[in-house]
């Protein structure tokens, strides 16, 4: 029964809540976020490979399994590498016991909506849960009380709320296009009930159902037009809540898309598939924009993922077996490259105070540890190839010139050269020259390098090679999408 | 004998020669990852003999991939580049120890990872596997270049991972196509793809593949990165970047466009590319000359014989397009026995021009000067290398030449006369651009060693101990032996060769000499033999004259003190080239002149700089233009939240409207 | 199945809300816009009873009660509370001038049409019309949002959008499955409380509640 | 390798080795006649050699190990060439090198002699060689072009083939590529050898010489070598010229009456060409240094034009 790993974050937050000192606060959370992972392991198991989970409320097939999985593991990270980051600020001061209870309850309320929105069954469950997701990162956004965070917040949860509102228009449309067929019964909204009936709904509903989906959970998912929230959040929040923004967050709207899409495709072939390559495409446009003039280290990183969430819609657009592979293997192996990269930049900007790129010099000779990480990670978000990421590309770039669309090829592989060169830019002349004088060299903490060794070996691994057990979770979710939409 | 150690070995053990460089402390750690690098190496060599005795021999590595499981082979045309560049890694391996100069944690790990991305790209059998060999090295010589990691590093390393990165996409996106269209994950079951995709495609493919690797190799169009490279990185990898990254290089291209592809009429594609191919020589030895750094002179010099490389290739795909398959595999021949010696000769003199750099502490030969009597063995070292570079016949450079000219001279295979120009046109560039060439190495070598020391490093350098020379002399023994004992590689090359252009067995080698057909032939051995009798014979002659007496002078002076400035300096011995191509480098002189006290003695500056055509006409506005049109669309993002609406409903109401 | 009066009385109420939506575009003054929202919510309270005894699904009955009290009169209360709390000043200073939002408002209104017609079969007229005035007041909302300075509006704005989305719920599919009818309720409130904790702190940190102040975070 | 192709081999060296010192002399002595002074005799340049080898050798302090080496590998390659080429008999060359080769041949010599000018670190070895390198860089892709066009005429690079071709099939082969190409060949002749209107090779006049500056640092036995090699170049430049592209009368079997008449026909050729060296030695005065590569550029577009017009007409 599910409930129990919804139950683990539930406790968690509220034994963080509660705790008066702050070595309790740490041990709770980061214990809770363990037992968490331990919980997810049977029930993915068993999503993954006997079938989905279907009782009363949730509905768990292998495609959520996947989200539940990355969910889990980046959390586990994030907890630990936030117990090392707020040592660290705790020490200078900037932190009372206060705002780490704060901190670490909101941590696991936030991963409990997220789990919801990928467990639960109806479609508009998975809307409150993700108005719920928006509603606690709001507090985790806004935690530090500057006037720029203050401002980031309020424009992340106004943006947010308009794009979540106009998202639930469309399950509505949704809704009223299922009832001519299922008629008024409680569960016509069920995912499971719709996608057995998906090919019969009203085609003219779901197009339009299927726009206000895409620009609703677009502007979560960090889609061009609708991404102008996310540079900001992300560089307010505290580095470890930037990571799991961007590498959970993003992916559960993600997820709300790509449950709608299947339904959609289904009902009117080509529709969607052709607005999640128009969206692809004009992500991948702004983030070049932005990386080639960025400034701000944590502001490049939040456009690296608006263009790899362009990447998974052009993947996703794409369709063929070959691209729904490459999409689905991109979105695990960016959230793991993605909290990487945040975890080497949260070290940066705490040895460096600064956020700036160009006051940043001389890291080997600085943090030579983090460095390594950093120039690694560096050269696997830019997508080169022993990395995770390039076989994702790899793959969505085969199933483009499969489905015989090479212009879409042509331009997909400008945008990532452009991208690649200068997201390379940055970090290399940041890790050159030699640091400003009077800077300590030598890592801040040794606990937060384990999140990072691990991240870093899992990134190279699965760049290499492809395990088996990847390969049947993922081809299963493949089989999923083949079997409602091929 | 157990064949399966041996390509264990070869790719096993420059992992753990990595693992040893990065983990453990101390010094004799890193010597042990560079042994291991080196008999890694040696087993590579071994086993490319035993393939090359036995016949091809193909494994399937217990890794998945996303694309089924990896694979190795090796032929008996892979065998051969694989022996050259391990015996290169082997001998790299050496210097870089016993010069002291890679033995950081960082250049050993590099050192073993880039050895085994070369290695593995060349035995590579997998699709995948290739191309993630492939940027693997790319991105593992990027981190070795990056030189002490300076400001000026990060461009130069910057720059080249860039162009790299780019060239390889075009080659993901071809092969990518390849397997596709052919339905084969297994390189070796791949041929014949422009069968079934056509000729336009296939020839697009081709192009894509040409431009893709030629990034690596400094085509035109993407050279900019490689003298600004070889300028600042440490010796030991430029000398690997440009023998063993070219080598993987051509041979893939090779097989890919003769094998995979197949060429049938590419007329015009053979074209751009010898073309291409010539521009790219050209160039290469026209900038080569008035280079003023070592190591960007041998930058430009790879770039002009990969340039030639190209150009014969280029010819055997006019060849092959034909229909004269037997043409087309003399070319190709040429052409690998030219990329051979070239590994050789090249990587000689990088490293010797290292050593040159550590022992004066100079990279600037403008400064260098006088130091064949102070490093003869060094010096002799160089000559080699320099008399193999520049073609000179007992050695390795020479026979490969005279091979490239000689596939060229076919130019009555072709029928319509308009193309027949091509081949002429193409002797005419190659035989300008080896002659500007060879004008280059004259110089670097003539100004580096010979006459008086232009500077306080050059008069007295620090003494090159024994163990430092001994990787150059096995190196050094190979450019002779190239050059005088050609006749086996040949007649390996040639059977090797013929399967690609789809020929059972091409008799390229007849009795002694390389002869094809009956377009008159060489016979190195012989020819070697009777200049070394010659000299001799003069040698005796003159001995038997007597007793000679040798006396020391001053040079001659006109009575005037010779010091370090009365001599030619290397600016001053290609003014005269430098006038002639005038139009080609259009210079910038400015001449000022200083008042002084006196109204006689005047002082007069001479300064003169040659702008990089490619840099200022075509990257320099491209990049500008990119961060131009950035920083106007970077308004978007202005900050009012009301703006941030505006665009999420402008995007509703239109996606709405348009989509009805 | 409902009889031509009560198609009259839904249309007339839903014409209704159309020119509030209208109405609160043009105001120019806090406690106008508040008290508008609140009627606005009243009416489609109203349509809810209206269509709940004419279909006879209690628990439409249930949304209605829920949007009188909560939308009705708790939220526009707590609005006034905050009013008088922050000490705003009580002019409402408008990015884009109010003829041109109205005129915009118009044009709205027009696309939402156009777009609705292809979706409902021209058999239930009634339904089209109403979606229709939904997806005004969708749009409208979030126009009112664009084109005003204060944070309040914008609240109010998302608020209106609200109403709209309710609206087309109960016309189309005459009300969601009871669960999610709360859900989303419980999320409107709670949006609407951290909204208001948020605007406390943006009083307390920038002294105005204007956004046009914070723009300090752009490339 | 009959016994009898070595011993053809070896007297044609010795008969190039003792023939070019002559045509040295015969060149000066005609220019010497068309100056209207009576000149040095014919036997000087032999009597110079003979001289230089009993002399004592001065060598720069500053000359490296190579100093020494390079006369030897300079008249090794020149023997080496002069045993490539057919001089009486068109079988004697027997394959160990064609065309191709043979101009390699003449480039070690080249970059030895450079080598050697910058030996000394004197500014005269410096401008020698820096003037030598611009002519040869030119010179060096006219030469392979004319022979492309000779191959391709003859279809075949091997030095004897190509004069067997020529000498068997008469007038007919005689297409304008191949005066074009010989005409280019002539240039290169005069530029190589650093005849007048590339460079005096009497004066001792710093400014104008090329290659006197090269061997200005080599005395006594040394420099009687490079001397003997410059005049060997001359002279195979000769033998190329007549026995490549004009070989009438060359010995193609080996029977007594016409190696007889290859000898005195080889003679008669090589005197016509030193008188016609001579003539246009006289004619025309040494061009300035940045005129030279317009005539350079004349011969490389000539040899150019060889190889078009072969393909196109």
């Amino acid at each position: 029964m599910i409930e129990l790993l919804l139950l683990v974050p539930l406790v968690t937050a509220l034994l963080c809540g509660l705790s008066r000192n702050e070595r309790h606060i740490y041990i709770f959370s980061v214990a809770g976020a363990i037992i968490m992972a331990l919980v997810a392991i049977p029930f993915c198991y068993e999503a993954f490979f006997e079938g989905p989970i279907d009782t009363w409320l949730w509905y768990m097939d292998s495609l959520s399994a996947l989200f539940v999985v990355i969910i889990v593991v980046i959390v586990a990270m994030v907890s630990v590498y936030s117990v090392d980051y707020q040592r660290h600020e705790r020490t200078e001061g900037e932190l009372t016991i206060k705002d780490l209870r704060y901190y670490h309850s909101l941590l696991h309320i936030f991963t409990l909506t997220m789990l919801l929105v990928v467990i639960v069954d109806s479609l508009g469950l998975m809307w409150i849960a993700i108005e719920a997701t928006t509603l606690a990162s709001a507090f985790l956004v806004g935690f530090y009380k500057k006037s720029e965070a203050m401002e980031a917040a309020w424009k992340y949860l106004i943006i947010c709320s308009v794009g979540i509102t106009l998202a639930l228009l469309g399950i509505i449309l949704i809704y009223a296009s299922s009832v001519g067929v299922l008629g008024e019964g409680m569960d016509s909204l069920d995912w499971s009930v719709l996608s057995s009936v998906a090919d019969q709904l009203d085609p003219a509903l779901v197009k339009v159902a299927f726009i206000f989906i895409i620009i609703g959970l677009g502007t979560k998912a960090g889609l061009a037009p609708m991404h102008t929230w996310l540079p900001d959040a992300h560089s307010q929040a505290p580095t470890p809540i930037s990571g799991l923004l961007s590498a959970v967050l993003l992916n559960c709207a993600m997820y709300g898309i790509l449950r709608i899409h299947l339904l959609a495709e289904a009902a009117v072939p080509g529709f969607s598939s052709s607005l999640l390559v128009l969206f692809g495409l004009l992500s991948l446009i702004v983030a070049a924009i932005f990386i080639l003039t960025a400034r701000d280290l944590k502001r490049m990183l939040a456009f690296s993922s608006v263009e790899h969430m362009g990447i998974i819609a052009l993947g996703f657009g794409i369709g063929g077996p070959l691209a729904i592979l490459g999409a689905l293997f991109h979105i695990l192996a960016h959230s793991l490259t993605k909290t990487l990269m945040f975890f080497g930049a949260g070290n940066v900007i705490q040895k460096y105070g600064t956020r700036e790129m160009k006051d940043i010099k001389g890291l080997w000779k600085a943090m030579p540890t983090t460095a390594i990480m950093i120039v690694l990670g560096g050269a696997a978000i830019a997508g080169s190839p022993p990395f995770a990421l390039f076989v994702g590309e790899f793959l969505i770039l085969s199933g483009a010139i499969a489905s015989g669309s090479y212009l879409l090829a042509g331009v997909f592989i400008a945008l990532i050269t452009l991208i690649f060169a200068g997201m390379t830019y940055r970090i290399f002349s940041m890790s050159s020259g030699t640091p400003q004088e009077g800077l300590p060299s030598g890592e801040i903490g040794k606990l937060r390098l384990v999140p990072m060794f691990l991240l870093a070996a899992a990134v190279l691994i699965l760049g290499l090679f492809f395990p088996d057990v990847i390969s049947d979770a993922l081809g299963s979710i493949v089989d999923l999408f083949e079997e409602m939409i091929g | 004998m157990f064949p399966e150690v041996l390509p264990t070995l070869l790719l096993t053990l420059p992992l753990l020669g990595a693992f040893l460089a990065l983990v453990p402390k101390g010094e004799n750690a890193r010597v042990i990852s560079y042994l291991c690098a080196s008999i890694s190496a040696v087993s590579g060599a071994i086993w490319s003999l035993y393939v090359l005795l036995q016949g091809t021999e193909s494994y399937v590595l217990p890794l998945p991939s996303v694309w089924g499981e990896y694979a190795i082979c090796l032929d008996s045309f892979g065998a051969l580049i694989l022996l050259i560049t391990s015996l290169i890694f082997a001998s790299v391996s050496m210097y870089s120890l016993f010069s002291r100069e890679g033995i950081t944690a960082r250049g050993a790990s590099l050192f073993n990872l880039f050895m085994l991305s070369v290695v593995m790209a060349m035995v590579a059998d997998h699709v995948l596997l290739l191309l993630v060999a492939w940027e693997t090295m790319s991105l593992t010589s990027f981190l070795g270049v990056w030189g002490n990691r300076e400001d000026k590093d990060t461009s130069a390393a910057w720059k080249y991972l860039v162009v790299t990165h780019f060239g390889a996409m075009l080659v993901i996106a071809s092969f990518i196509f390849i397997s596709l269209e052919s339905g084969e994950v297994r390189l070796s079951a791949i041929s014949g793809v422009s069968s079934s995709a056509g000729t336009l495609v296939s020839a697009t493919l081709i192009m894509m593949l040409v431009m893709g690797f030629g990034s690596k190799l400094g085509l035109l169009p993407f050279h900019i990165w490689m003298p600004e490279l070889y300028g600042r990185a440490p010796s030991a990898f430029t000398a690997l970047l440009s023998s063993a990254a070219s080598n993987v290089a051509v041979l893939v291209l090779v097989r890919a466009i003769f094998g995979y592809i197949g060429v049938s009429d590419q007329v015009t594609t053979a074209m751009i590319v010898m073309a291409l191919a010539a521009v790219t020589a050209l160039w290469g030895a026209l900038q080569a000359l008035v280079q003023n750094d070592s190591n960007r002179v041998l930058a430009y010099s790879s770039m002009e014989n990969m340039g030639l490389i190209l150009l014969t290739l280029g010819a055997a795909m006019l060849f092959q397009s034909y229909g004269s398959s037997e043409a087309a595999a003399f070319a190709i021949m040429a052409a690998m026995f030219h990329l051979i010696s070239h590994t050789v000769f090249k990587s000689l003199l990088l490293m010797a021009s290292g050593t040159v750099r550590r022992a004066t502490g100079e990279g600037n030969i403008e400064k260098l000067g006088g130091l064949a009597r102070t490093l003869p063995a060094l010096s002799a070292v160089f000559l080699v290398g320099i008399l193999a570079v520049a073609a000179l016949p007992p050695f390795a450079g020479f026979a490969s030449e005279w091979a490239m000219f000689k596939s060229l001279m076919h130019a009555e295979i072709i029928t319509d006369p308009a193309i027949q120009m091509a081949l002429p046109l193409a002797i005419a560039t190659m035989a300008l651009a080896t002659a500007i060439a060879s004008v280059a190495y004259l110089r670097l070598y003539g100004f580096i060693f010979m006459g008086r020391p232009r500077s306080q490093g050059a008069a007295c350098p620090r003494p090159v101990e024994i163990n430092e020379l001994f990787p150059f002399l096995p190196m050094a023994l190979l450019c002779l032996l190239l050059g005088v004992m050609s006749l086996p590689l040949l007649t390996q090359l040639a059977s090797s060769v013929s399967p690609l252009v789809g020929l059972t067995s091409v008799d390229v080698v007849e009795g002694w000499s390389i002869n094809m057909s009956h377009m008159g032939g060489l016979n190195a051995l012989g020819l070697s033999i009777v200049l070394a009798i010659g000299i001799l014979l003069t040698f005796l002659a003159v001995r038997s004259l007597g007793k000679r007496s040798l006396a020391r002078g001053d040079t001659w002076d006109c009575g005037t003190q010779l010091d370090a400035r009365t001599q030619y300096t290397p600016t001053g011995f290609s003014q005269p080239l430098l006038r002639v191509f005038n139009k080609i480098y259009d210079p910038q002189t400015t001449v000022s002149e200083e008042p002084r006290p006196s109204t006689y003695i005047r002082s007069v500056r001479f300064q003169q700089n040659l702008p990089e055509i490619f840099i200022d006409n075509f990257y320099r506005p491209l990049v500008s233009g990119v961060i131009f049109v950035s920083t106007k669309a970077k308004k978007m993002q202005n900050g009012s939240i009301q703006t941030y609406l505006a665009y999420l409903m402008i995007t509703l109401i239109v996606l709405l409207v348009v989509l009805r | 199945m409902i009889d031509i009066l009560g198609l009259d009385i839904i249309n007339f109420l839903a014409a209704a809300i159309l020119l509030i939506s209208l109405l609160v575009m043009a105001s120019v003054r806090m406690g106008q816009l508040v008290r508008s929202f609140a009627l606005q919510s009243i009416i489609l309270a109203a349509i809810a009873v209206v269509l709940a005894n004419h279909t006879g699904s209690e628990h439409i009955y249930v949304v209605a009660v829920l949007t009188l009290v909560i939308k009705g009169i708790a939220i526009p209360r707590f609005m006034m509370y905050t009013i008088d709390r922050l000490k705003m000043r009580r002019e409402i200073e408008p990015l884009i001038g109010i003829p041109a939002s109205l005129l915009i408002s118009a044009m709205l209104i027009i696309v939402a049409y156009y777009i609705t017609e292809p979706l409902i079969s021209s058999g239930e007229a009634v339904t089209r019309n109403c979606l229709a005035i939904a997806f005004s007041v969708v749009f409208i909302g979030m126009f009112m949002m664009i084109s005003r300075r204060k944070a309040m509006t914008q609240m109010v704005g998302l608020l209106m959008m609200e109403n709209g989305l309710v609206l087309a719920i109960i016309s189309t599919t005459y009300g969601m499955p009871l669960i999610i009818e709360l859900g989303v309720f419980f999320d409107v409130f709670l949006a609407v409380l951290i909204m208001g904790i948020f605007i406390f702190r943006i009083n307390r940190t920038f002294e105005t509640l204007d956004t046009t102040f914070m723009t300090r975070l752009r490339d | 390798m009959a016994l009898i192709d070595v011993i053809i081999t070896l007297t044609e060296v010795l008969f190039l080795l003792a023939l070019s010192p002559l045509l040295s002399g015969i060149i000066r002595k005609i220019k010497a006649w068309i100056q209207c002074r009576k000149g040095p005799g014919i036997l000087q340049p032999y009597r110079d050699i003979w001289k230089l080898l009993h002399k004592g050798t001065v060598m720069s302090k500053e000359a490296s190990w190579l100093f020494l080496l390079i006369p030897y590998i300079c008249l090794g390659a020149m023997l080496c060439l002069a045993v490539m080429m057919p001089v009486f008999y068109t079988g004697s060359s027997n394959g160990i090198g064609d065309m191709v080769a043979a101009i390699y041949m003449l480039a070690i010599f080249r970059f030895m002699m450079v080598l050697g000018g910058l030996e000394g670190g004197s500014s005269f070895g410096g401008m020698g060689s820096s003037r030598e390198m611009m002519i040869s860089a030119i010179v060096e892709p006219t030469l392979l072009l004319s022979i492309f066009s000779v191959a391709a005429i003859s279809g075949t690079t091997d030095l004897s083939d190509i004069s067997r071709y020529f000498a068997s099939s008469g007038a007919s082969v005689l297409s304008p590529s191949l005066f074009l190409a010989a005409a280019a060949i002539f240039i290169s002749l005069m530029a190589e050898n650093s005849r007048v209107p590339f460079d005096n090779p009497a004066t001792h006049l710093e400014l104008t010489m090329v290659h006197e500056g090269m061997l200005l640092e080599y005395s006594g036995r040394e420099l009687a070598l490079m001397e003997t090699a410059s005049y060997m170049r001359l002279t195979i430049f000769m033998v190329i010229l007549s026995n490549i592209f004009f070989p009438w009368g060359i010995a193609m079997d080996l029977e007594a009456g016409a190696l007889v008449i290859a000898i005195v026909a080889i003679v008669l050729k090589l005197l016509l060409i030193s008188v016609a060296v001579a003539v246009t030695e006289s004619l025309m005065a040494k061009l300035r240094l940045f005129r030279l590569p317009n005539l350079l550029t004349i011969s490389f577009t000539l040899s150019l034009l060889a190889v078009m017009s072969y393909y196109i007409l």
